[in-house]
């Protein structure tokens, strides 16, 4: 789950990380009000994407109109497809030095990484391909956690004059790290001003697993990624004409594949895990639906936790409401039980995923 | 006799009471394998499919001599299994739980590290060997004894894969699940090193897909194997930047595409199938 | 450090493990105030020594006229050589089983264990001892940490009935091992009621190398031992006639024996440690002088940060003062220097351990 | 060539421009030490005794091929130190440092074990090979070259011994002081098993104390070596329950009194010193 980048930074204060004093505003009045008690400001849309800064959506404002103007503008805006509901109000401050500082969790060595660069404000992955040598990275134990000595290793790194308080920051921000259950947290540009140093960014991707023992909300935003997740389920939306419903993350990228290979083009990833019942079928055939470039769906499924009978009853329940063609292949725990359920209704039945992607993909162009 | 596992290893469900322990205990007892007992806390002195429960895994070890166990319980308390299963001694820990936090998993494994056991998993399927024994979740039918190792980091996808070589004449000597989360105990060269081992294994069929450098980190030893790996790599069509599903196929740093994948096996001399039937092809064509 | 038991329960409640109501009274009238308010009471000594029950340090009272006479008979008692300065007046718990659970550090494992038994109430080493079956023992990881079975283990070896109470005190003790640098830590009896479980009594033993990062404040006792530790040394009184100053534990051991061997018997062990300065000597040397038993002194060092120099300034800074006869042996780093200052002054000179030892109790029985 | 180090052994002085450090650096020096460097963070760049001061041991290792280090950081600082020279791979490491809390050194000791590097320490004088290295704080003057291993938990008692040894004409292969405190990263039998693997070394002075397990644990060891050992068993006139010290003398559970290690020892067979002087005795009568 990623976090705004004001929710982002409100962390980082909670845990004494630096940041500039801001208000979060959802109209150009709100702005225009904030910059009056804060002087020169920058005006940031809150969306959940990069790139914000080249498609227009940070401003600096040196009077609170001019702050109301373009927080007008860019509370107008859509960036990458992401509306922009909120701006963030942020006092403006001057960096003497850009710098980058990120740790994510290296899954080739199973731990977290602490990455530095003096080079920030920019794509850390430009930095990575371009001039890696100007990134340190140090790897922490999970089990004893960040070192002193790692800590000033990464502060000197970054700006040896300012050591003692960049160690602060970066012990802190693994903090942040652990105990949120990150998967990436990233502060860039991390800026030396003349008052200090301070975050100017902020960007956090929390593990998605260890929301039950996290207080992060969810945003309703009414998607069909929404409406799967809070189902037990998985879907990504993706451009094509074939809706695809699957049981396994790797049957489901297989299926994928399988459809390109036949010249179709799926219009999601859908997967509807393991032991789905019926009533998860049936929402799963709804939100798949719901798409109107869908022209056919495939429905792939082999049966290990997942009974093919509950598969089978769940397509039952829903399959007159929907007039997009549908093909069925299921494999597996209660396989002839599901088959002779779905055979009254004359469903078209494949017994491999490539008959079932071959079929799907040829009443896809008929349709 | 495969690998990891045969007729004599003696298997412990932890979670054995709940809806999936229990069912899927049954489904193993059905398949043949040697299960000792249960762990549910609290739950001790009662019995499931008439093995007996205990209320911890040091207790089950007084009363069966178990020297394997499959992990069933809810992700949040599965780690903690993971722990009492290694220091209880446990030489192979079968993981089948979904959705543990990566944090967890990252304490588990500099633990795992410095112990003995083996630990497949977690988010896997289990493994398998045909008319010996069975820990996990595959379907029972799908199996056929024969000399081709499988080893995959999907679920339902090694179903397909297994059941199609079956289904083809094609048996298997062992099929295993590594299981698809970032951080997991068991690598692929982990794996084919024991394939390469195993006299009864005379090829191997890999099943990778997109994220992490899993895949790649084993071409160096398929190379200098003497046995035939047949690969399926998925995921080629998973835009970029994309969560495919709680599978763990999050690409980070510009590394783990499908294609990329794909293109380092294929540099390196190494089949890879396009789609099951092809790996049914390639395998007839490498033995 | 020892805590007292009021101390350890305050700290337990700030975890919130479950303690009776209590007062900590320093007169019998404030015994009496407080029973008043609590109904029946328990009143317990407050010293740093074990035994309190046996040497009738603690008493039940029904009535608050029974705590003001009990409070005022234990506050005139000294156990073990510890006067009694406070007594704590507590809510009697009628317990209905008596537990026994504390956490230590095994030196052999190098790692912390649990120790529980449902016997609680009497010395856990007489338990260990005759009945070791009924001890469950568990290690724990120092970098893991407790875990959930390990909790459920000891918990289902106390009490079955109430295993989910246990597992929650269990690991919040642990917490408290680990925040405060214990040593020990321990709750004997841990009791069980009829309105749950509680901790009737509390032990703890503060790592003193942690003390710089720990908030306890020792009490002022004026002890020798006090003073010594004060001054960066380390001095423990026993009952002979031999002052012993010595650089280093091993080596102040070694002539704590030979002393033994030589016929006499030391008045205190004496640690001035590594690099000891001319001050510290002399307060050292005051502070063996202080002992009225002592007949002759020993100094035995072993140069090596320490200078043989300065410690023979420090003995001349104090030498005319002190009416007690003094061995001095002194081999090291600048022992030439050293032994040269002291030959002027007519001291016992000795060049070995041995000899200074077999000197200096000759010197104690003419004395 | 005696044990653990020689006159190759390069080392780095991690705390030298502390007051200690930079006077046992200068002793070292004056023995023949191979000192290559040290390390304060902040003070990179400068110089201590004419070698080059480093920001961190990382830093270091770039610029000389440091392989063992010795840590004079004050106790607060000095597992941090520890952790920074395991993770940087050097080989032996000797802690100096006095007064490290035990939860600290209960951190060290676990990730200690899963890697290559060996601790003397803390609270240790460090080791000596006469004419080769010596890498601690042991008085340079004590020191004989000969054939005899020490190996104590003491300090000044070993320059006490060592001493009279060298004085008795008994020279030593090398001296080692494992250290005083309850958690420490070598054990007596660690160092035994080298002194009996050491051609050079053709007897063993042993001194130990009272408190914890570690003389005891070495018994079974001694039994089968080839090589006579000697030991020395101090703090038998330490009344139980009191702390001697600082240096771990702690007795618990019942365990670890002088007279039980001396009994023990003696029902082994293995030779019991009285005093320093009947070491030399019994060493004289051993060869």
């Amino acid at each position: 789950m990623k976090l705004y980048e004001y929710a982002a930074k409100e962390i980082f204060s909670k845990y004494d990380i630096p940041i500039p004093g801001s208000s979060l505003v959802s109209d150009a009045d709100g702005a225009e009000e904030s910059a009056r008690k804060m002087g020169e400001v920058v005006i940031k849309a809150q969306v959940l994407t990069g790139g914000r800064g080249k498609a227009g959506g940070i401003a600096r404002a040196s009077s609170p109109e001019d702050a109301k103007s373009n927080a007008k503008r860019i509370l107008g805006m859509s960036i990458k497809g992401f509306p922009v509901k909120k701006v963030l109000i942020e006092e403006y401050r001057e960096p003497i030095k850009e710098m980058y500082l990120g740790i994510t969790i290296d899954r080739k060595k199973k731990c977290p990484v602490i990455m530095a660069s003096p080079q920030g404000g920019i794509d850390i992955e430009e930095i990575a391909k371009n001039s890696p040598e100007n990134i340190t990275m140090v790897h922490i134990h999970p089990l004893t956690g960040i070192h002193e000595y790692q800590a000033r290793m990464l502060a000197n790194s970054l700006d040896r004059d300012k050591a003692r308080e960049l160690i602060d920051i970066i012990k802190k921000l693994y903090r942040v790290f652990i105990d949120n259950d990150c998967q990436l947290v990233e502060i860039n540009p991390l800026a030396r001003t003349k008052d200090g140093i301070i975050a100017l960014d902020g960007k956090m991707v929390i593990d998605d697993n260890a929301l039950f023992r996290q207080d992060f909300s969810e945003e309703e935003t009414g998607s069909l990624e929404e409406a799967a997740r809070k189902n037990g389920m998985s879907y990504v939306g993706l451009d094509g004409e074939i809706g695809c419903i699957v049981n396994g993350a790797g049957l489901a990228m297989a299926t994928l594949d399988m459809i390109k290979q036949y010249g179709g083009t799926p219009a999601n990833f859908m997967d509807v895990r393991a032991g789905a019942n019926a009533q998860q079928v049936k929402t799963a055939l709804e939100i798949v639906s719901s798409n109107k470039n869908v022209k056919a769906i495939i429905i792939n499924i082999f049966g290990g936790l997942t009974k093919c009978d509950e598969v089978a009853k769940g397509i039952i329940e829903i399959f007159p409401e929907i007039k997009i063609p549908l093909v069925v292949r299921l494999s597996g725990t209660n396989e002839l039980e599901g088959r002779a359920m779905l055979g009254k209704y004359g469903i078209h039945m494949a017994s491999s995923t490539e008959e079932a992607a071959k079929g799907v993909v040829g009443l896809g162009h008929s349709n | 006799m495969g690998i990891l596992i045969d007729k004599n290893t003696r298997v412990l469900v932890q979670g054995i009471t709940g809806r999936e322990g229990s069912l899927q205990t049954g489904q193993m007892i059905d398949f043949g394998t040697n299960i000792v007992g249960g762990v549910t806390p609290g739950k001790g002195g009662s019995f499931v499919h008439e093995r007996p429960v205990f209320d911890s895994v040091n207790e089950a070890l007084k009363e069966t001599d178990a020297n394997a166990s499959v992990i069933f319980v809810p992700p949040q308390f599965a780690t903690d299994s993971i722990f009492e299963a290694i220091d209880n001694g446990i030489e192979l820990i079968v993981c089948i739980t979904e959705g543990i936090p990566i944090h967890d998993m990252m304490r588990v494994w500099p633990y795992l590290k410095t112990s003995s056991a083996r630990l497949l998993g977690p988010n896997c399927p289990g493994i398998t060997t045909p008319s010996a024994s069975k820990i996990g979740i595959m379907p029972n039918q799908i199996h056929k004894p024969g000399n081709i190792g499988v080893v995959s980091r999907s679920g339902t996808l090694t179903y397909e894969i297994v059941d199609m070589l079956s289904k083809n004449d094609i048996g298997q000597s062992t099929s295993v699940g590594i299981g698809g989360d970032p951080v997991n105990g068991t690598s692929f060269v982990d794996i084919l090193e024991l394939f390469e081992d195993d006299p009864e294994t005379h090829g191997v069929v890999m099943v990778g897909e997109i994220g992490g450098t899993a895949e790649e980190e084993s071409i160096e030893f398929i190379k200098q194997m003497s046995k035939p790996v047949i690969s399926y790599i998925v995921g080629v069509f998973a835009p970029p930047g994309k969560t495919m599903g709680h599978a763990g196929a999050i690409i980070s740093m510009g590394v783990g595409t499908a294609l990329e994948k794909i293109q380092a096996f294929e540099k390196a001399g190494i089949s890879v199938a396009k789609s099951p039937s092809d790996i049914v092809q390639l395998v007839k064509n490498s033995l």
